[in-house]
C-alpha cells in the first residue's frame, strides 16, 4: 500500500515515481506468475471447482490496492489478485484457498476467489454480482457512526455487474450518504462471452456517473501509469470527501472467464486493438526503456517471485485438508442457538 | 398499557440508548417514525442514528452487513415483509454466509412486519418465516405477545447472529399488556401458552391467539388443550414440543403461512421422527390455503386459519 | 385515447388543440372525482385496506393515457387513476376493485390500485416497486417476436422507485433491446415521507438517461399542454424506433401517500411553489381564460362525471362480495396440478 | 447415449422447433450456448429466438412474464440456480400470483442448474426447490433421470403455469441413457424407481442415485428397499407415497437441500397426517447439513446425504 495519496510525478520526482512504478510492477508480476502456477495446477487436477484469473487486468487491479491504505476497505472481484497483493493479502491466503487447506482464511469452507479478511479490510466476495458494493457502503456508514475518518473503501466489478440492480442500488446509496466509495469498472469488453452490446446500451460506462451523482473517471488500463494516477486521483476525492467514484477502465481480459473456457468468442479485432495490449509487457517496456530496470534486474525479480509462490504452494500443498469430522458444522456464531442436526 | 406495536418501538429505544453499534435503517423509519409508527420519535431522541434509506431493500440488508463486518448493530426495518423478497440475496447468501465462511459474525436484526390484515392483499400480508429458516446461518423469531415482542427484540440485537424478526402486524393494535416484561425466557425456549392434557396445539405468533380462542372454546365443551408458543421458529424447541405431545398424545400444528413445507410441517416432521410413540393419533396441520393471501375480508377470513377453522380440525383430532 | 400522436398546436390548429386539451381535462376531472368519492368512501368505512389517490398528478397521467393508442401497453401505478380512464379503464373497475366486488377484474382477490386487463394491455401492478417495467420489456419484446410492430408500451413510477434494483434492470434491458418502452418518473419530490435528498443525489432524475443510452425528457407537470406534448413527443419517438425514453416530470402529491397520511412531512416552501399548483385548477384556468370553456360548461362537466361515478358505485354497492364457498382457492391455470388440501 | 444434460438441450431444440411462441434467454445462453452447453447450437439453429440476456436476473424473469402476458412461452435459463435469488420476487410475487390475480395464465419455465457438485462451493451449489414450492401458484420439476429430463421440460414448456425446472449439475454428465424417451409418466406422478417391501425411501433428483445405490447395497444384506422418485415435488404425489408406505410400513425422506422445512418435511408430515397408521416405524428423514454447502470435496461430501449415510440411516429405520 502507498502510505501517500499521491502519485509522484515523473517530471518532478522522478526518483519517487519511479519507486511507485516499479513496486506496482513487482506486485503485477507476481500476481501474473501467482495465478499462472494456479492455472496449472489446475490443469494438473490439483485444483477442484473454478479457477479465475486477472491476466491483462493487472495494472488497473494493482492501482486500486495501491491506491488504498492500512484501514481503508477493499472489496476485490475475481480477477483482483494483483490489488490482492498490493493491499496485504498473503500468497498463503491465496493458495490455501484455491487448495481448500484447512489453514486458510475460509478452511475449506469456500473456495478460489472467494476469500478474503473482513476484520481486516478485505472483504470476502460473494458470487452474487455486484453483492459487494452495499456491503462497503454500509461499512463506510459505521465509519462515520463511529467517527473514523480519512478511510475509504474500494470496490471492483466488470461491467456485465453493472447490470445487476445490486450495482444501482448500492451506488445510489453510497451517493445519497455521499460516502467515501469507490466503484471500479474493468470494462473487459465481456461478461462472460457476453459482449458490452448485449449488456448496455450507453457510449460508455461512465456515463452513468451523472446519473447517481457522483465522479466519474475512465481511463485505458493497459498503462500502469494512468492506472495509478486515475486511481490515486479517485481514492483522494473520496477521502477528501468528494463523495462516491465510479472508474471506469477500458481493457481486455486475456484469459478465459474461467481456465475452463477458451475465450474463442473474444472479437480478433479487440484483440489487435489497443486494449489487447498486455499491461504487464507495457509495463515491462516501459521499466527497459526509462533505464528503471534491465532484463536482468528483471529476471531477478522474476526468479525471486516464482520462489516466493514456489514456497508458498509447497506450504500449501503439505497443509491437512479439511476435516468433516472435526469439521464443526454450525453456521451460526452463537452456537448454544444452533440446532442439533434434527432433519441432517 | 402498552401495545404489540409500541413495545417495538421502547425495544428500539433501549437498544439505541444501551448500546452505541445500534442504528435503525429503513424506509421512512427517520422523521416519520416508520410506515407503522414502530420507530415513532426514534430519530428525534437518537439524532443521526435512525436513518431513512432510499427504496432499496437489496442494498439495505446489504449494507447492514458491511456495518455489521464494522462492529456495528444495524436494525433494518422493511416496510412490510413482502418487499424483503427484494433483499432476499443478501439476506440468505450474504449475511446467513458471513460467520460460516469468514468466522466474523454478522449481528443484523431485520425486522419483517409480518401476516395479514383486512383488504392488505397478497403483497402486504405474507408470513415468510419458512422461507428464512430454511437457509442455514439465519434466526427466525416469531414474538407472539407484546413481551416477546419486546425481549425478543432486545435479544436480537444482542444476538451475534442475523435474525429475522417476524413482527405480526395483525398484533400491532390488538394486542396489549400492563407494561413492559423485566425478565424474559431465553431465546430458543418455546412457551406453554396455556396447559392442558387432551390435545397439544405447536403455534407461533398471530396464530397463537386464534389457538387460545379455540382452547378456550372446546373448554367449553370439556376438553384441555395445551397451547404452545414456539417463540423462535429457528432454532424450533423440539424439545418442550415433545415433552407436551408426550403428555397429550394428540397434535395440531397451526401456522398462518402458505402450506407447502413451512413451519407446521417442520413441526410435524420432528414429532413424527422424535415422538411417534409419544402419538395416539395422527398428528394434523392447519395452514393458510394454498393461494396468495386474498385482498377482501370475506376471502381473507378463509385463507387464513381462524380460531373457528382451529376448533373444527381440533374436534377432528380429538375424534381419532 | 389519442388516434395521433401529435399534440395539433395551439396556433396552427386551434381547435384540434383545443380538442385535445378539453378531453385530457375532461378524463382529469372525472379522475379526481372518482378518487374523491373513494376517499369519502373509504372514511365511511366502505373500504378495507389501503387507498391511494393520484391528485396533482392527474396531467401528467393523463398525458401517458392520452398518448398511448388501443394496442399499446400500459403499466400504471398507484396515482394513475387519470391515465387508466384515458387509456379505457371503465369507473366500474376501478370502483369493483376497491371495494372488492366479484364481479370485477380482480374478483376480490386483489384489491385497490392492484388491478388491470392484462389481455387488453392494461398491466396489473405488483406492489413491489420497479417490477412492473419488465414486464413491459417483455411485452414488447413477445411483440417484436410476434412481429407485430409499431406499439409501444408505457409504465409509470414515482422518485422513490428510481431507487429499485428492478428498475435499473428493466430500463437498461429495455435499451439493449432498444425497444418501445416509455418510463415515465412522477418526481414528487416525496417517496411517502421520504425527500428527494435522501432519496438519490444526482441534480435531476433525467440525468440517468445518458447512463442508460437514452432519450431523457424533463417537464413540469403542473401545466396540462406542457405534459401532453412531452409525452406524445416520447410516445412518438418510441414509435418511431428511438428505443426507450425516460421521462421526468416535477410536481407535487396534493394528498397523503395514501389516505391515512395526512402528509404532515411536505414542506411548506414546495406547497408554495409552483410544484404546489394544482394541475386540475391550473388546465380549468386555462379553459376559462382561452374562453373554451364558461364556468356553466364546467359544471356541466363535473355533474356528468359526478353522476358516471354515483352510478358505479352504486352499482357497486348491490354487487356481490366474494363468497368464499365459491371461491375456488387454486392458483394454478392447470387445475388438475393443483394439490388437494393437504395442509391447508 | 444420451447424457442429461444433451436431453435438456434436446428438449428445448423440440419446444423450439414445434412452438413459434417459444424462446431461451439467459446469461451466455446464445452463440455461447450457456455456462453448460445446455443451449448448445441453439442460437444458431433459431436465430433471433435464443437472446443473452444482462446480468439481470430480476428483469428477465420479469420481462419473460411481461412476454408470456403476451402470449410467448419463455424459457429462462439462470446461470446457477443460486442467482435466482436476485430474481426471486419476480418469481414468487409476479409470476406465481399473475393467473390467480388477473386469469391470465403465466406459462413461463425458469430452468435453474441445481445441487452441489465438488469444489462449486456455497453459491453454485444450493437446492432450492422447497423455497418455490412453498409459494402458491408454482409448480416446481425436480427431474432424475435422462427421460424426464427430455419429457418433464417439454411438460413444462407446455403447463399454463410458471414452473421452476431443477435440473442437477451432477447429473448433468454423470448420467446417460441410449436415446430419448418416446412416452412420459404425467407431470405430477412420481415414479417407483425401484420396488421393494422392507422400506420406502421417498426422493428426487440427483438423491434418487444415491438411494438406489443404497438400496442395491442393502439388498446384498437381503433387504428390499423401495425407493421412489418424485419427479415434481409440487405437485407432490402423496397417493404413490402412501401407496408404497403401505407396503412397505418403513418410510424414509431423502434430500439434498437444507433440512429445516425442505421436501423431506413435507413428506413427512403428510405421511404422518395421511398415513400413520401405514407405519410401522417413525419416520426418518436424511438432509443435507445446516450450513451453507462447502467448498472442499471431504467437507462436501460429508455436507450432502450420499448412498453410504442413506444406507446407515436406513439401517437404523430397520432395526426399528
Ligand atoms: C447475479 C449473478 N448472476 C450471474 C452470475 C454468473 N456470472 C459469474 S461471472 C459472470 C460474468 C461477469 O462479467 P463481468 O461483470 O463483465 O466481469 P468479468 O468476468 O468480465 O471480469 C457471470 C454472468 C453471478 N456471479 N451473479
Ligand atoms: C420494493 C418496495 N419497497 C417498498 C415499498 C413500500 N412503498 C410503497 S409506495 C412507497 C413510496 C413510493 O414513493 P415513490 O416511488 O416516489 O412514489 P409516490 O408514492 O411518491 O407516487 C413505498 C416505500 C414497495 N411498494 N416496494
Ligand atoms: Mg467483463
Ligand atoms: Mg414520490
Amino acid at each position: 500500500m502507498l502510505q501517500t495519496t499521491e502519485v509522484p510525478s515523473p517530471l518532478a520526482e522522478p526518483s519517487a515515481f519511479r519507486q511507485t512504478f516499479f513496486a506496482a510492477y513487482r506486485w503485477m508480476l507476481l500476481a501474473r506468475l501467482l495465478e499462472e502456477k494456479i492455472a496449472s495446477l489446475y490443469r494438473g487436477g490439483k485444483i477442484i471447482g473454478g479457477v479465475f484469473l486477472g491476466r491483462g487486468q493487472e495494472a488497473l487491479s494493482v492501482a486500486v490496492g495501491m491506491a488504498l491504505q492500512k484501514g481503508d476497505i477493499f472489496a476485490p472481484l475475481i480477477r483482483d489478485q494483483a490489488g490482492r497483493l498490493a493491499f496485504g493479502e498473503s500468497l498463503l491466503d491465496c493458495t490455501r484457498t484455491y487448495m481448500g487447506s484447512r489453514l486458510g482464511p475460509m478452511r475449506g469452507r469456500d473456495g478460489n476467489v472467494h476469500r478474503g479478511r473482513p476484520r481486516e479490510g478485505m472483504f470476502a466476495m460473494i458470487s452474487h454480482l455486484g453483492a459487494m458494493i452495499p456491503a462497503v457502503v454500509g461499512a463506510l456508514l459505521a465509519r462515520r457512526f463511529r467517527g473514523v475518518t480519512g478511510t475509504v473503501g474500494a470496490t471492483c466489478l466488470g461491467d456485465g455487474a453493472t447490470s445487476t440492480g445490486a450495482f444501482h442500488e448500492g451506488l445510489n446509496m453510497a451517493a445519497v450518504e455521499k460516502l467515501p466509495l469507490i466503484v471500479v469498472v474493468a470494462n473487459n469488453q465481456y461478461a462472460y462471452s457476453t459482449p458490452n452490446a448485449r449488456q448496455f446500451a450507453c457510449e460508455d460506462l461512465v456515463d452513468k456517473a451523472v446519473g447517481y451523482g457522483v465522479t466519474g473517471h475512465r481511463l485505458d488500463a493497459t498503462d500502469l501509469e494512468t492506472c495509478l494516477r486515475v486511481l490515486n486521483k479517485a481514492v483522494a476525492n473520496a477521502r477528501d470527501g468528494g463523495g462516491p467514484q465510479l472508474v471506469v477502465a477500458s481493457l481486455l481480459r486475456l484469459a478465459g472467464h474461467g481456465e475452463h473456457d477458451d475465450a474463442h468468442y473474444i472479437d480478433d479485432r479487440l484483440r489487435e486493438s489497443r486494449l489487447g495490449l498486455d499491461c504487464l509487457k507495457v509495463a515491462e517496456q516501459r521499466l527497459l526503456a526509462e533505464g528503471w530496470a534491465d532484463e536482468s534486474a528483471l529476471h531477478g525479480l522474476e526468479n525471486n517471485a516464482q520462489r516466493q509462490i514456489d514456497e508458498a504452494v509447497a506450504t500449501t500443498l503439505r497443509e491437512p485438508a479439511p476435516d468433516p469430522n472435526v469439521e464443526d458444522w454450525c453456521a451460526l456464531a452463537t452456537r448454544h442457538l444452533s440446532e442439533s442436526s434434527h432433519a441432517e | 398499557m402498552i401495545t404489540y406495536l409500541e413495545a417495538i418501538r421502547e425495544a428500539q429505544a433501549r437498544a439505541l440508548a444501551d448500546d452505541p453499534r445500534v442504528y435503525i435503517y429503513g424506509q421512512d423509519v427517520g422523521a416519520f417514525g416508520g410506515a407503522f409508527k414502530a420507530t415513532k420519535n426514534l430519530a428525534q431522541e437518537f439524532p443521526g442514528r435512525v436513518l431513512d434509506s432510499p427504496i432499496s431493500e437489496d442494498a439495505m440488508v446489504g449494507s447492514a452487513i458491511g456495518a455489521a463486518i464494522e462492529g456495528m448493530r444495524p436494525i433494518i426495518e422493511m416496510q412490510f415483509a413482502d418487499f424483503s423478497t427484494v433483499g432476499f440475496n443478501q439476506i440468505v447468501n450474504h449475511a446467513a454466509t458471513l460467520h460460516w465462511r469468514t468466522n466474523v459474525p454478522c449481528p443484523i436484526t431485520i425486522r419483517l412486519p409480518s401476516g395479514g390484515t383486512a383488504g392488505a392483499g397478497p403483497f402486504h400480508s405474507q408470513s415468510m418465516e419458512a422461507l428464512y429458516a430454511h437457509y442455514p446461518g439465519l434466526i427466525v423469531m416469531t414474538p407472539a405477545t407484546v413481551e416477546d415482542a419486546y425481549s425478543m427484540l432486545l435479544e436480537a440485537v444482542a444476538i451475534d447472529d442475523p435474525v429475522i424478526f417476524c413482527e405480526h402486524k395483525y398484533l400491532y393494535y390488538h394486542l396489549k399488556a400492563d407494561a413492559l416484561p423485566t425478565e424474559a425466557m431465553p431465546t430458543g425456549k418455546a412457551r406453554i401458552a396455556r396447559a392442558g392434557r387432551d390435545a397439544t396445539i405447536v403455534t407461533y405468533s398471530a396464530m397463537v391467539h386464534e389457538s387460545l380462542a379455540c382452547a378456550e372454546e372446546l373448554a367449553l365443551e370439556g376438553w384441555e388443550i395445551e397451547v404452545i408458543d414456539l417463540r423462535t421458529i429457528k432454532p424450533l424447541d423440539t424439545d418442550t414440543v415433545l415433552a407436551s405431545v408426550a403428555r397429550t398424545g394428540r397434535l395440531l400444528a397451526v401456522g398462518e403461512a402458505f402450506p407447502w413445507g413451512g413451519v407446521t410441517a417442520e413441526i410435524l416432521a420432528r414429532v413424527a421422527t422424535e415422538g411417534f410413540g409419544l402419538l395416539d393419533a395422527p398428528p394434523m396441520r392447519l395452514n393458510a390455503k394454498d393461494t396468495p393471501v386474498p385482498y377482501h375480508p370475506n376471502l381473507w377470513g378463509t385463507h387464513r386459519p381462524t380460531a373457528k377453522t382451529i376448533s373444527a380440525r381440533m374436534r377432528d383430532l380429538l375424534r381419532l
